[in-house]
């Protein structure tokens, strides 16, 4: 069913019972057909979506809004489309993304963000194990993860680049995530809240944020809040710390030459 | 690669001996091409053959001619008087002196007698080639 | 069965490879309810699997035979079924016997004879024994030295039903639409090798204790040389085999609680350990000293359930997914969120557990609240 | 660095001072810094301790008056604790590292490409004469179905893609930032010439080298470096890195060092920053996981391109290699333990894998016992040294080889096994300006083509004398092998007979 939505072609598709693929051959049908909002219904654990529209044009304006809890790798290798997702991730959400953005009205899975190189992922409540793996930067490309609850363990374990903000909403006590950033040689981890500091990898420096820092993080704070509520200055109040990498070069006297 | 071997080759070829070992430990050979560097950037300058050659014009005793066929710009030993005008003349700096009692001008002959030019022969790189000047530019056209 | 090996690992692998999708679903009020959606939930991750292995186990489905062992047996000749049930006629006071019901469909191939035998052990030839002790002793002399017949399910009120072929045309293939327990876990499994087997598939069951799994235990060596020297007989060269021997030895046997069971299989790291108060780290450095030999390194997620309790676990650092959720007395766990949001849309609690923590579901428990989850709003 | 180094140089740099005239050619080739010449005494001299036996200097001296040779000095020798063995502790003493060494694992495990022969025709068939003759070697990767439907004499049936190459001879992953961009420019140029692929590795794809993207199988692994769309729809074979054979288990850290100009551009990282490829992909911790990747792979590509997987070969390879296939690759690359490595903790290089003979045998048999084969295409890579190492893999079950070592030495490289460093003399393993630019990717081109064009021309000759005139003849087709010196178990396994058989 197509319709016009504020000047931009939607399309709506009912999901129920689709498998993956046939699925996403609609949703590239329908973005290189014009669509510009694309209204997925009644998702339910189907891969991969956001993954092969690539090649479609013009794909910064086009947003796939997601109605139930959509399957593990979302948006992998994403390149340019909004996702919102009315449910939760499951793992694998963003990754090796390009560009673009994901937005999760629940919970994340493992490896959110895994490898990313660009776009930006906001996920209202808490993510899994493993968040932020090995995302790097580039250029113009700086990808940026908004966690609002907590993550499990290795959050930003070899990280490279681009910034984590764990805004620490709604959890009791301290996070708990262990072994934070090991192996940690780029970009940086912003953890608002308690957290216990030996359980965070050697690699990693802790600071309090600077001005600069804080204008970083009150950017993606008010993102988040624009699209999940809150209020951004009680967030941003804080208190934050700022896990950065104290080597570019972590292994570089690993070895005898 | 700044290897200067296009160096070696030009003076064994312009030597007495003609022999790498003999040339290098009986006489002191000159090279007639040199290999500027400049950090990871280097490359042979030796003479143009110009058109028009400045040094052939300033050499007071007409020891330098231009080939009319081969367009060449030799230079004649016998007749230099080693009074170095063609060395301030030339603006790419690709005359140089010999060794020895009676020091002359020496510069670059496209080694007369030889398919190739002894430096194109010696560099391991490909970075000297031997190109006509001419030839290729009416292929390229023929091709277009 | 005798030639169990060969038709299990038919090139002679040191371990049978395989890896999965895991779901299980409890109501802890124990009302019971029928297959239907649990394999709603596993067909909802067909793609973690390859359809050369699918299979349920359920709790609290033969209610009219509770003080029975429930034998599951699949034959593979008529020569395998009489050798067997002269075992059982001579052992065992045989109740009732039965073919299993089944509703054969294209999908499922060539399915062995299925049968199920409701038994209690003859007093007189326990010499000693206890009755659950002397069922293990019949189902390993029947797995290991019968040809053609193999015994996946021996616990009392509850059934283990498995095959090849995706889980969900297994749960169709053995009606279990028609079957009502109050516990089920499923298995969606992906081997690496096609021969497979009937037995191979998960559930892996002794007595009532199950275990479903998701992984590849790196330790698998050293797991099953521990295990073999308390008798027991890695016939399936699956890493699923050691850890419900492991169950069987460590909880059953030796009696340790879950939490402790969970400390040993997926042991705590040496600087957890370290930083534990002196009480704590005794404990902690202890189990890893005595039963270091039984921690199970590497990828794993496995629900382990058995009468009145439904366990779930992963590594000590999560490298399979595992994701918990409670809504009103039931709890669900599952290997994605999809497939509990698919038979429970609305939920009160959705969780990851953290690994190497268990979560644990117990019958008449339902205010327990799991103690290793991350409050997360549903 | 500590006070004393208890060092024994490992190479002797002699110079006959006869010849020796002075140039400072070697000097200037010698990116260790080993030559330098005194002008006091007129002299060259050489540091022996710096030299890694590269043999630049001696090939590039006019007057023949180098002499690199293993140095004569040793430790006492013993039967246990080898040169080797003393050298690397005494190394491991003064810095508490890990001993890094480039190239494959070059200790003396048997070879078994040395241990089978060939057959050949005789009065009851006849042998063709490849130069007059057609002589196919022309290869399809790719998964190809059970069998076709074809109506009214037109194919109905749409094959999965399949990438054709003239001669079953790839260039194995070669990363960029691993080599310098000359030698991988030289490579993509050889595979076009040639009809053949070369491999990114995973260090991302030069925008200058998009122009081959008709020849080029594209890596995806743990580090991701440079994978983004356009890079994967450059590709003809999108690669899934998940193991090498010279370091099989681990990742891979590019130096910061070697992490400058355009490498950076091309890994899409900041210059500077250690590009570490984690031991596995966090994305892959099971089959399951795997088959995920893959399809993803395949969507974002829309089932355009094959996607292969690349393994080291290990103990349990043919269950892994089903399980892969079962999973969706269209292709499985096997790297045996003597493939190449641009750096390997020299531990692990040595001493963990398996030959890819057996891995390859293993994982050719269990695909057919399993009735899979068709499902995918085998590459076998690790240690190729000539025609008939390719034409025995592929009698044993290969469809195409990849060559890395081989390319490489082609180019100049003499396997002197510090491409970790950064400093390579032939201009290959370096990002170092001066030093890659010795490397003229025109005549790196002619000479990978030519080292190719001979191998393929040397398996034309072979499969003539074993009477068939097309590769897939020969392909699995281990009756033309027979085994010499070898047990039965080995036999056995390698599905080969004895020779007299």
């Amino acid at each position: 069913m197509n319709e016009r939505n504020n000047g931009r072609r939607a399309v709506r598709i009912d999901a129920t019972g689709l498998y993956y693929r046939d699925l996403n051959q609609l949703v590239r049908e329908a973005i290189s057909g014009g669509a510009r909002r694309i209204e997925l219904e009644g998702v339910m654990g189907q891969r991969y979506i956001g993954t092969n529209v690539y090649e479609c044009p013009d794909l910064g304006d086009v947003e796939i809004h997601i109605h139930g809890v959509p399957g593990n790798d979302l948006g992998a290798f994403l390149n340019g489309p909004r996702i919102v997702v009315y449910g939760s991730a499951q793992d694998g959400c963003g990754n090796t993304m390009n560009a673009g953005e994901i937005v999760v009205h629940g919970r994340a899975g493992d490896i959110a963000g895994f490898s990313a190189r660009g776009g930006r992922i906001l996920v209202r409540e808490s993510a899994g194990y493993r968040v932020g793996i090995h995302m790097k930067e580039y250029g113009p490309h700086k990808p940026v993860l908004v966690i609002g609850g907590s993550t499990q363990d290795f959050l930003g374990e070899y990280m490279a680049g681009g910034v984590i903000i764990v805004l620490g909403l709604g959890i009791d006590g301290p996070h708990r995530a262990a072994l934070v950033g090991t192996g940690m040689h780029g970009g940086a981890i912003y953890i608002r809240g308690e957290f216990d500091r030996d359980r965070v990898g050697k690699e990693v420096g802790i600071v309090d944020p600077d001005a600069a820092d804080m204008a970083e993080v009150e950017e993606h704070v008010r993102a988040y809040t624009d699209n999940f509520g809150g209020s951004a200055e009680e967030i941003i109040a804080g208190p934050f710390s700022k896990l950065y990498p104290k080597h570019l070069r972590p292994y570089g006297r690993l070895y005898a030459y | 690669m700044a290897c200067r071997l296009c160096e070696v080759g030009c003076k064994v070829e312009h030597s007495e001996h003609k022999h790498v070992i003999k040339s290098f430990k009986r006489e002191k050979p000159v090279a007639r091409l040199l290999v500027e560097e400049s950090g990871p950037l280097s490359f042979a300058t030796q003479c143009r053959h110009c058109d028009e050659p400045a040094c052939m014009f300033g050499c007071i005793t007409g020891a330098i001619t231009k080939d009319p066929e081969t367009g060449i710009v030799n230079l004649n030993a016998e007749k230099c008087i080693g009074c170095w005008t063609c060395i301030l003349m030339c603006p790419y700096g690709s005359i140089t002196r010999t060794n020895g009692a009676r020091p002359t001008a020496a510069k670059c002959d496209m080694c007369p007698g030889r398919e190739v030019p002894a430096c194109v022969e010696a560099c391991p790189n490909r970075a000297l080639v031997l190109m006509e000047d001419e030839e290729p530019a009416v292929a390229l056209e023929d091709a277009a | 069965m005798r030639n169990i090996e060969a038709l299990n690992n038919p090139f002679g692998d040191a371990k049978v490879i395989s890896n999965c999708s895991i779901f299980g679903m409890m109501d802890r009020t124990g009302r019971r309810f029928s297959g239907r959606d649990i394999s709603r939930a596993i067909a909802n991750m067909h793609d973690r699997g390859n359809g050369l292995g699918g299979g349920l186990a359920v709790y609290g489905i033969y209610p009219e035979f509770a003080d029975h062992y429930a034998l599951h047996i699949m034959f593979t000749s008529a020569q395998g079924r009489k050798a067997t049930e002269a075992i059982l006629a001579a052992n065992f006071q045989i109740s009732r016997d039965e073919d299993l019901p089944t509703q054969p469909t294209a999908e499922i191939v060539n399915p062995p004879l299925v049968l199920r035998y409701f038994v209690k052990p003859t007093h007189s030839r326990l010499e000693g024994l206890s009755e659950d002790d002397f069922v293990v002793r019949k189902v390993m002399e029947i797995n290991t030295s019968v040809e053609d017949s193999f015994v996946f399910s021996s616990g009392k009120n509850m059934g283990v039903f498995k095959g090849v072929g995706f889980p969900e045309q297994i749960a169709h293939y053995f009606c279990l639409e028609d079957y009502e327990g109050y516990l089920w876990t499923a298995h969606g499994r992906f081997p690496t090798n096609s021969q497979a087997w009937w037995g191979g598939a998960h559930p892996f069951s002794l007595l009532d204790w199950t275990v479903v799994h998701n992984g590849e235990i790196s330790s698998y060596g050293i797991n099953r040389r521990y295990l073999e020297m308390f008798g027991y007989h890695c016939t399936m060269h699956t890493d699923t085999e050691v850890i419900t021997y492991a169950v069987d030895l460590l909880m059953r046997k030796q009696g340790l609680p879950v939490e402790i069971f969970a400390d040993i299989v997926s042991a705590k790291l040496w600087t957890d350990i370290d930083r534990m108060d002196p009480e704590s780290r005794q404990l902690r450095s202890a189990l890893r000293q005595v039963y270091g030999s039984m921690l199970l390194n590497g990828p794993f997620s496995v629900i382990i359930a058995h009468e009145g309790e439904m366990i779930g676990l992963t590594d000590r650092v999560r490298l399979r997914p595992m994701v918990a959720a409670a809504a009103g007395p039931m709890l669900f766990l599952s290997s994605e969120e999809a497939a509990i949001r698919l038979v429970s849309p609305e939920v009160d609690r959705i969780w990851v557990p953290q690994g190497g923590e268990p979560v644990v579901g117990r019958l008449e428990c339902t205010s327990e609240a799991p103690k290793s989850d991350q409050p997360l709003a549903a | 660095m500590a006070l004393a180094c208890f060092k024994l140089p490992e190479f002797l740099v002699e110079r006959d001072y006869d010849k020796c005239i002075n140039c400072r050619v070697c000097e200037r080739q010698c990116g260790w810094e080993v030559h330098s010449y005194d002008e006091e005494v007129d002299k060259m001299f050489a540091d022996t301790e710096k030299c890694v036996g590269c043999q630049r200097c001696a090939v590039m001296c006019p007057t023949g008056a180098l002499v690199i040779s293993p140095h004569p000095g040793r430790y006492r020798e013993h039967g246990n604790w080898t040169q080797e063995h003393l050298r690397d502790a005494i190394r491991q003493s003064e810095t508490g590292g890990v001993v890094l060494a480039g190239s494959g694992n070059d200790k003396d495990y048997p070879v078994y490409w040395d241990k089978l022969l060939l057959n050949a025709s005789q009065v009851t068939n006849p042998s063709i004469d490849p130069l007059r003759e057609p002589m196919e070697l022309r290869t399809y990767l790719g998964a190809k179905p059970e069998s076709i439907e074809v109506r009214d004499g037109k194919l109905v049936s749409q094959l999965p893609p399949q990438v054709q190459v003239e001669t079953p001879i790839l260039f194995s992953a070669l990363s960029y930032g691993a080599i310098s961009f000359q030698a991988q420019e030289a490579l993509a140029r050889a595979a076009a010439e040639l009809g053949i692929l070369y491999n990114t590795g995973e260090g991302g794809l030069h925008h200058d080298l998009y122009r081959y993207r008709g020849n080029t199988i594209v890596q995806v692994a743990s580090g991701r470096f440079g994978v983004d769309p356009d890079y994967l729809n450059a590709a003809r074979i999108v690669e899934i890195k998940i193991g090498q054979g010279a370091k099989p288990g681990i990742g891979g850290h590019l130096p910061g060092e070697k992490v400058v100009g355009e490498v950076s551009v091309t890994r899409m990282i900041p210059a500077g920053t250690d590009a570490i490829s984690p031991a596995p992909q966090h994305d892959i911790y099971s089959i399951e996981d795997l088959s995920m990747l893959i399809y993803a792979l395949k969507e974002a590509t829309n089932y355009q391109k094959p996607v292969s997987v690349k393994i080291a070969a290990v103990h349990n390879v043919a269950a892994i290699a089903t399980g892969m296939v079962r999973a969706g690759a269209d292709i499985i690359a096997l790297d045996g333990f003597r493939g190449g490595t641009g750096a390997a903790p020299k531990i692990i290089r040595d001493n963990v894998g398996i030959p890819i003979e057996f891995a390859l045998a293993a994982v050719d048999t269990r695909l057919r016992q399993e009735g899979i084969r068709n499902r995918a295409s085998i590459i076998a890579g690790g240690g190729f040294r000539n025609s008939a190492d390719v034409i025995k893999a592929i009698a044993l079950g290969a469809d195409a080889v990849y060559i890395g070592t081989a390319a490489l030495v082609a180019m100049g490289c003499t396997l002197c096994q510090k491409c970790y460093t950064g400093i390579c003399n032939w201009g290959i393993t370096t990002q170092n300006p001066y030093l890659a630019k010795r490397l003229n990717p025109e005549i790196a081109t002619e000479r990978l083509v030519n080292l190719v064009t001979g191998w393929s021309h040397e398996i034309k000759e072979m499969l003539g004398g074993l009477g068939v005139n097309s590769i897939e003849s020969l392909r699995g087709n281990r009756l033309h092998l027979r085994g010499i010196g070898l047990t039965h178990g080995e036999l056995e396994t390698l599905g080969v007979r004895m020779v007299g058989q």
